[in-house]
């Protein structure tokens, strides 16, 4: 039987375009500092440090985690560089909190990063490789027709993705440490923003951003000595399929059905949409968010436009989805997925501020990368399983 | 205080690597059929599944293929985006289409532009060719083939290429 | 394909390329900053070690430090190696030595090059001065290399 | 602790230029072998986890593709570190402890032949201080074995000792690249490569991959005859900086052989790039004259980065399995001049 493991500590740094007032040792300690302090501890109480960051050429520095070791307070202790694409902040979280559930450490640093504006984002993801095809229309033009053949196989209204993003961009709002910050968004601004990779339009998109975040996972015993309320782990599950195989269902990847699946069945979980009671889920571009609905089982099948178009995913709704503004406000791409499980962290923690859901017992953070085929997802609780 | 005299806030780090790229037995196989004006997949001997580009593997099977298949020229939208803003590396009048295609044979789309089409009229399900760069420059390269066209045939159903989005 | 084919296997040169800016924060940044005016900097932990290149964390217990102090310019080798046939991205385009220096009123050694022409002329425990480049842009390479002190 | 023990290993012969197949193609086969020894289905392999490095390839999501040689379908529970894979078997064996699964496929790969390593390895140095001076791990390894002749009693006699045994003892297997019979005087008369070290106390630049199957209890005793099982694992880092470091021990080593229980060793399989590496991690482990040192020859041998370190266990896995050891010790390093430094302790039944 594993160890029980819970998050005591919470830090994120203030995400921007681009974050010049610090080194990438500034940029880590930044979040980690705040995760210690809100854990009432140290660098010296920790016994392993997990680091986490997508690819390498973003910062150009090739395995960063050796040259960050020390300032992470690590000198002296294991550290473990995790990389699973976009899914890497949540396959983070999980290595870190393996750790404490195999009995192996009692008190464990994550981190997460990426300081994506010491080169150019779009340059890092596409550099053009011989013998390659490549990249026929950037980032956006990979995910665009897949969102396309979403909107034609269920059927949803065309301003989805615009409700989606208004919803997302006014709860950013309520989040300090949000990047994008627009005070007078609506409706209409999105709908007339630029189609940039039809039908995805540029306020449906996410930023590029600098920026990092942290957690303290312990056991219970150090549980029991934190300042402020825990979060449980009830569940952590991590799915993976190919690439690029015949028949792949992109749309609705059997990667993230199938880890949905497992981690409700060992949470004890079987009505998600009645027992979860919030969601920080990566949606890059607005219309994930209905996509994903149906992928983790919250919505039938064609249905999860509904949700949003009724309000269910809304701050005040009945499964309020993204409440810190979601990928789409920040997204510092190494470290969006760790944001989205220690947001949900912090909601069952009552430490979300202004975007708190009122009584939140049971969180749902999710992480998924590359072309769909990487997921990470994890459910903290009140109250240990 | 003079300009240069501002404390520095950052430094500028130039990284140049060199590499020798090789692609593998697989894609070069594909690539020499290429600079044939073929486009040849590779079939699955457990699935029996045509890969295009091959690349010497079933992914899902996870074995190595070998049996060699032609597919194409022709294929089908199974969908596509229209795309209205300027990329790094790419060099295309805006807006452009890029469509999965699954190619005639193949069991696995493939990605590339359409053209001489506009884009509104572009649809799933349509039919389109491929349309190859002369024969005197053809190369072991994917640019051999600068984009596909609609020809006069009628529109697949959506239940017939479904299973491929 | 046989082996006797392997020769067709195709290559083609591929160059990962770009200009990092890197931001680099106040400690780096003093250090930097003192640097284009030729002089050397550190960084005091709270147990009063002085770190040379300054560190903005204590590296024993990830503490921050932010005290600055002088140190050098000349320090003593504690370690070295010769260079006789130097890289693209070495300082130096002749041979040259890599050394670990204790700079004076430093606890730790800092890596640079020593521009000493001959092997012959390295020790551990020389001492070496720097010499600076003549277009100080703030980076560690205004400090064009280290030179032998005796004999200068 | 639940037990859990190295049940087969595969790897490529390594090669100075792997130019005929990509990743994915050298892969195949050796994933396949590993689970063939293995004798656990393949569709009941509860995790996998691979180390490998983008800069080695010289794309972003070098790992991903790799996947296309796992057959993963339906989906499997999957996990990648942006290191050597003995860091992604440490991975996996954490996740057999918290009893996420009973068997697991850890798997890398490394090309080091497409770039100029030196350059490539250069990148792994402090953007601000050290990478821009170019200071290559081959010259940043001279400083550390400078600091060691002059602090200890060893000389370039037992480091070209190490190097000549090392490629002697390389001959018997299969998969080395470097191998052959030298002199120590004739080694020893050489010039200079970046002094103190001559070109026979560098590894030679590698292509390779490998694959290891692991698992728990009696999923390993069901599977194996003689799983080699893994009595203690631990890794540990210190800091990056050269100059806070006594670059004549490892500490780390040291410290993580103590947690790994590294004692009565018969076999030990040190990841030591550079000749003065085995004998600095040779006292960090306390490694007596007894033991008998990289009878597979090593990296001295074989260097292919992101793989060695993974291969050194499963080489130490080889000599439980061939029954030139009872308990026998694998260890990986990363990081410049040994900064990083995991030691697994295994044992026969």
């Amino acid at each position: 039987m594993a160890e029980h493991c819970a998050v005591i500590g919470v830090g994120q740094t203030k995400h921007d375009a681009k974050r010049i007032d610090v080194s990438q040792f500034g940029l880590v300690r930044e979040a980690a500092e705040r995760a210690l302090e809100d854990a009432g501890l140290t660098y010296a109480d920790i016994d392993a440090v997990v680091i986490g960051k997508a690819p390498d050429m973003f910062e150009g520095v090739m395995m960063p985690e050796l040259m960050l070791a020390d300032s992470l307070g690590a000198a002296g202790k294991p550290m473990l560089r995790v990389h699973t694409a976009g899914s890497v902040g949540g396959s983070t979280a999980i290595v870190a909190a393996s750790l404490i559930q195999a009995g192996v450490h009692d008190r464990v640093l994550t981190v997460t990063y990426e300081k994506q504006s010491e080169s150019n984002a779009m340059w890092a993801l596409s550099v053009k490789v011989p013998f390659q095809q490549g990249m026929v229309a950037g980032a956006g033009g990979y995910f665009a027709p897949l969102i396309r053949a979403y909107m034609k196989r269920s059927g949803a209204p065309e301003d989805t993705g615009i409700r989606v993003a208004l919803k997302d961009r006014l709860n950013a709002l309520k989040n300090p440490y949000a990047h994008l910050k627009l005070p007078d968004i609506d409706f209409d601004q999105i709908a007339n923003s630029p189609m940039l990779w039809d039908p995805i339009r540029y306020l449906e998109t996410c930023p590029s951003s600098d920026g990092a975040c942290a957690m303290v996972l312990v056991n219970s015993s150090a549980a029991k000595k934190a300042p402020k309320k825990p979060a449980w782990i009830h569940a952590t599950a991590m799915r993976t399929e190919p690439t690029m195989f015949s028949g792949r269902d992109q749309v609705n990847p059997q990667a993230g059905q199938d880890c949905a699946r497992v981690l409700y069945k060992k949470a004890g979980i079987s009505d998600p949409r009645k027992e979860i009671d919030c969601c920080e889920i990566y949606v890059p571009f607005s219309w994930f968010e209905p996509m994903w609905m149906e992928n983790l089982h919250f919505a039938p099948e064609s249905e999860g436009w509904k949700m949003t178009y009724e309000g269910a995913t809304a701050l005040d709704g009945d499964l309020p989805v993204n409440m810190s503004g979601g990928v789409l406000s920040s997204n510092p791409i190494g470290a969006s997925g760790m944001l989205r499980f220690a947001e949900v962290a912090n909601q069952i923690r009552g430490e979300a501020g202004e975007h708190q859901v009122d009584g939140a017992k049971k969180g749902f953070g999710h992480a998924y990368g590359g072309g769909s085929q990487f997921f990470s997802m994890w459910i903290v609780g009140d109250q240990p399983l | 205080m003079s300009e240069e005299k501002q404390p520095v806030k950052s430094i500028v780090t130039p990284s140049r690597l060199e590499y020798d790229f090789t692609p593998g037995i697989a894609t070069t196989r594909f690539l020499r059929h290429m600079q044939e004006g073929r486009i040849v997949g590779q079939r699955c001997t457990k699935c029996a599944k045509v890969y295009i580009p091959a690349r010497g593997s079933c992914p899902r099977c996870g074995v190595a293929t070998e049996e060699e298949v032609e597919v194409g020229p022709n294929g089908t939208v199974t969908t596509f985006c229209v795309v209205r803003v300027p990329s790094e590396n790419i060099d295309l009048t805006l807006p452009y289409t890029a469509a999965h295609i699954l190619l005639d044979g193949a069991d696995i789309p493939f990605f590339a532009l359409i053209q001489e089409c506009d884009a509104a009229d572009v649809r799933m399900g349509m039919r389109v060719e491929a349309v190859w760069a002369p024969e005197a420059e053809w190369g072991p390269t994917f640019e051999n083939i600068r984009y596909f066209r609609p020809i006069d045939e009628p529109d697949v159903p959506f239940e017939d290429f479904k299973e491929h989005l | 394909m046989s082996d006797d084919q392997s020769a067709a296997i195709l290559s083609a040169p591929h160059a990962l390329e770009y200009a990092y800016k890197r931001s680099v924060g106040p400690v780096l940044g003093r250090f930097f900053t003192e640097l284009r005016d030729h002089k050397i900097v550190g960084s005091r932990t709270s147990d009063g070690r002085v770190l040379v290149p300054p560190m903005e964390y204590d590296p024993s217990t990830g503490s921050g430090v932010d005290e600055i102090v002088s140190v050098g310019p000349a320090g003593r080798v504690t370690s070295w190696c010769w260079v006789s046939d130097p890289l693209r991205n070495h300082p130096l385009d002749r041979p040259f030595a890599f050394a670990l220096i204790r700079l004076d009123g430093a606890d730790t050694a800092m890596l640079h090059a020593v521009d000493a022409g001959d092997p012959s002329k390295m020790s551990t425990g020389m001492r070496v001065v720097p010499r600076w480049c003549d277009d100080p842009k703030g980076s560690i390479l205004d400090l064009a290399c280290f030179e032998p002190e005796e004999g200068r | 602790m639940r037990d859990v023990a190295v049940v087969s290993f595969a790897q490529t012969k390594n090669v100075r230029r792997e130019n005929r197949r990509n990743e994915v193609e050298m892969l195949i086969p050796v994933v396949q072998e590993a689970v063939e020894k293995s004798g656990i289905p393949k569709q009941e392999i509860g995790f996998y986890c691979s180390g490998s490095s983008d800069y080695l390839a010289g794309q972003s999501f070098s790992f991903v593709m790799a996947v296309d040689s796992l057959g993963a379908w339906p989906p499997i529970a999957e996990s990648h570190v942006e290191m050597d894979g003995a860091w992604a078997l440490y991975e996996a064996w954490i996740k057999i402890q918290c009893g996420e699964a009973d068997s697991a496929l850890i798997f890398s790969f490394g090309r080091s032949s497409p770039g100029m390593i030196r350059e490539t390895l250069t990148l792994q140095l402090d953007p601000y201080t050290l990478a821009p001076l170019g200071a290559d791990p081959v010259c940043l390894a001279a400083l550390q074995a400078r600091a060691l002749l002059e602090s200890s009693d060893y000389s370039e006699r037992e480091m070209a000792e190490v190097a000549a045994r090392s490629r002697a003892d390389a001959k018997s297997n299969p998969y080395a690249q470097l191998t052959g019979d030298f002199d120590v005087d004739e080694l020893l008369a050489e010039p200079y490569f970046v002094s103190p070290l001559r070109k026979h106390d560098c590894p030679p630049i590698s292509d390779g991959a490998t694959a290891m199957v692991i698992a728990a209890d009696d999923v390993a005793r069901n599977a194996s005859k003689r799983p080699a099982w893994i009595r203690g694992i631990d890794h540990r880092v210190e800091s990056h900086q050269l100059g806070l470091r006594d670059l004549a021990q490892s500490t780390s080593t040291a410290l993580a052989g103590e947690k790994a229980g590294a004692v009565d060793i018969d076999v030990a399989e040190l990841h030591a790039p550079f000749s003065h590496q085995e004998l600095i991690l040779r006292d960090a482990l306390k490694l007596g004259d007894g033991v008998k040192i990289n009878p597979s020859g090593g990296a001295l041998a074989a260097n292919s980065v992101m793989v060695a370190g993974l291969t050194r266990i499963g080489e130490a896995a080889n000599a439980i399995w061939n029954g030139n050891a009872r308990r026998a010790l694998g260890h990986a390093t990363s990081g410049p001049c040994l900064q990083q430094n995991l030691v697994c302790v295994l044992e026969g039944e």
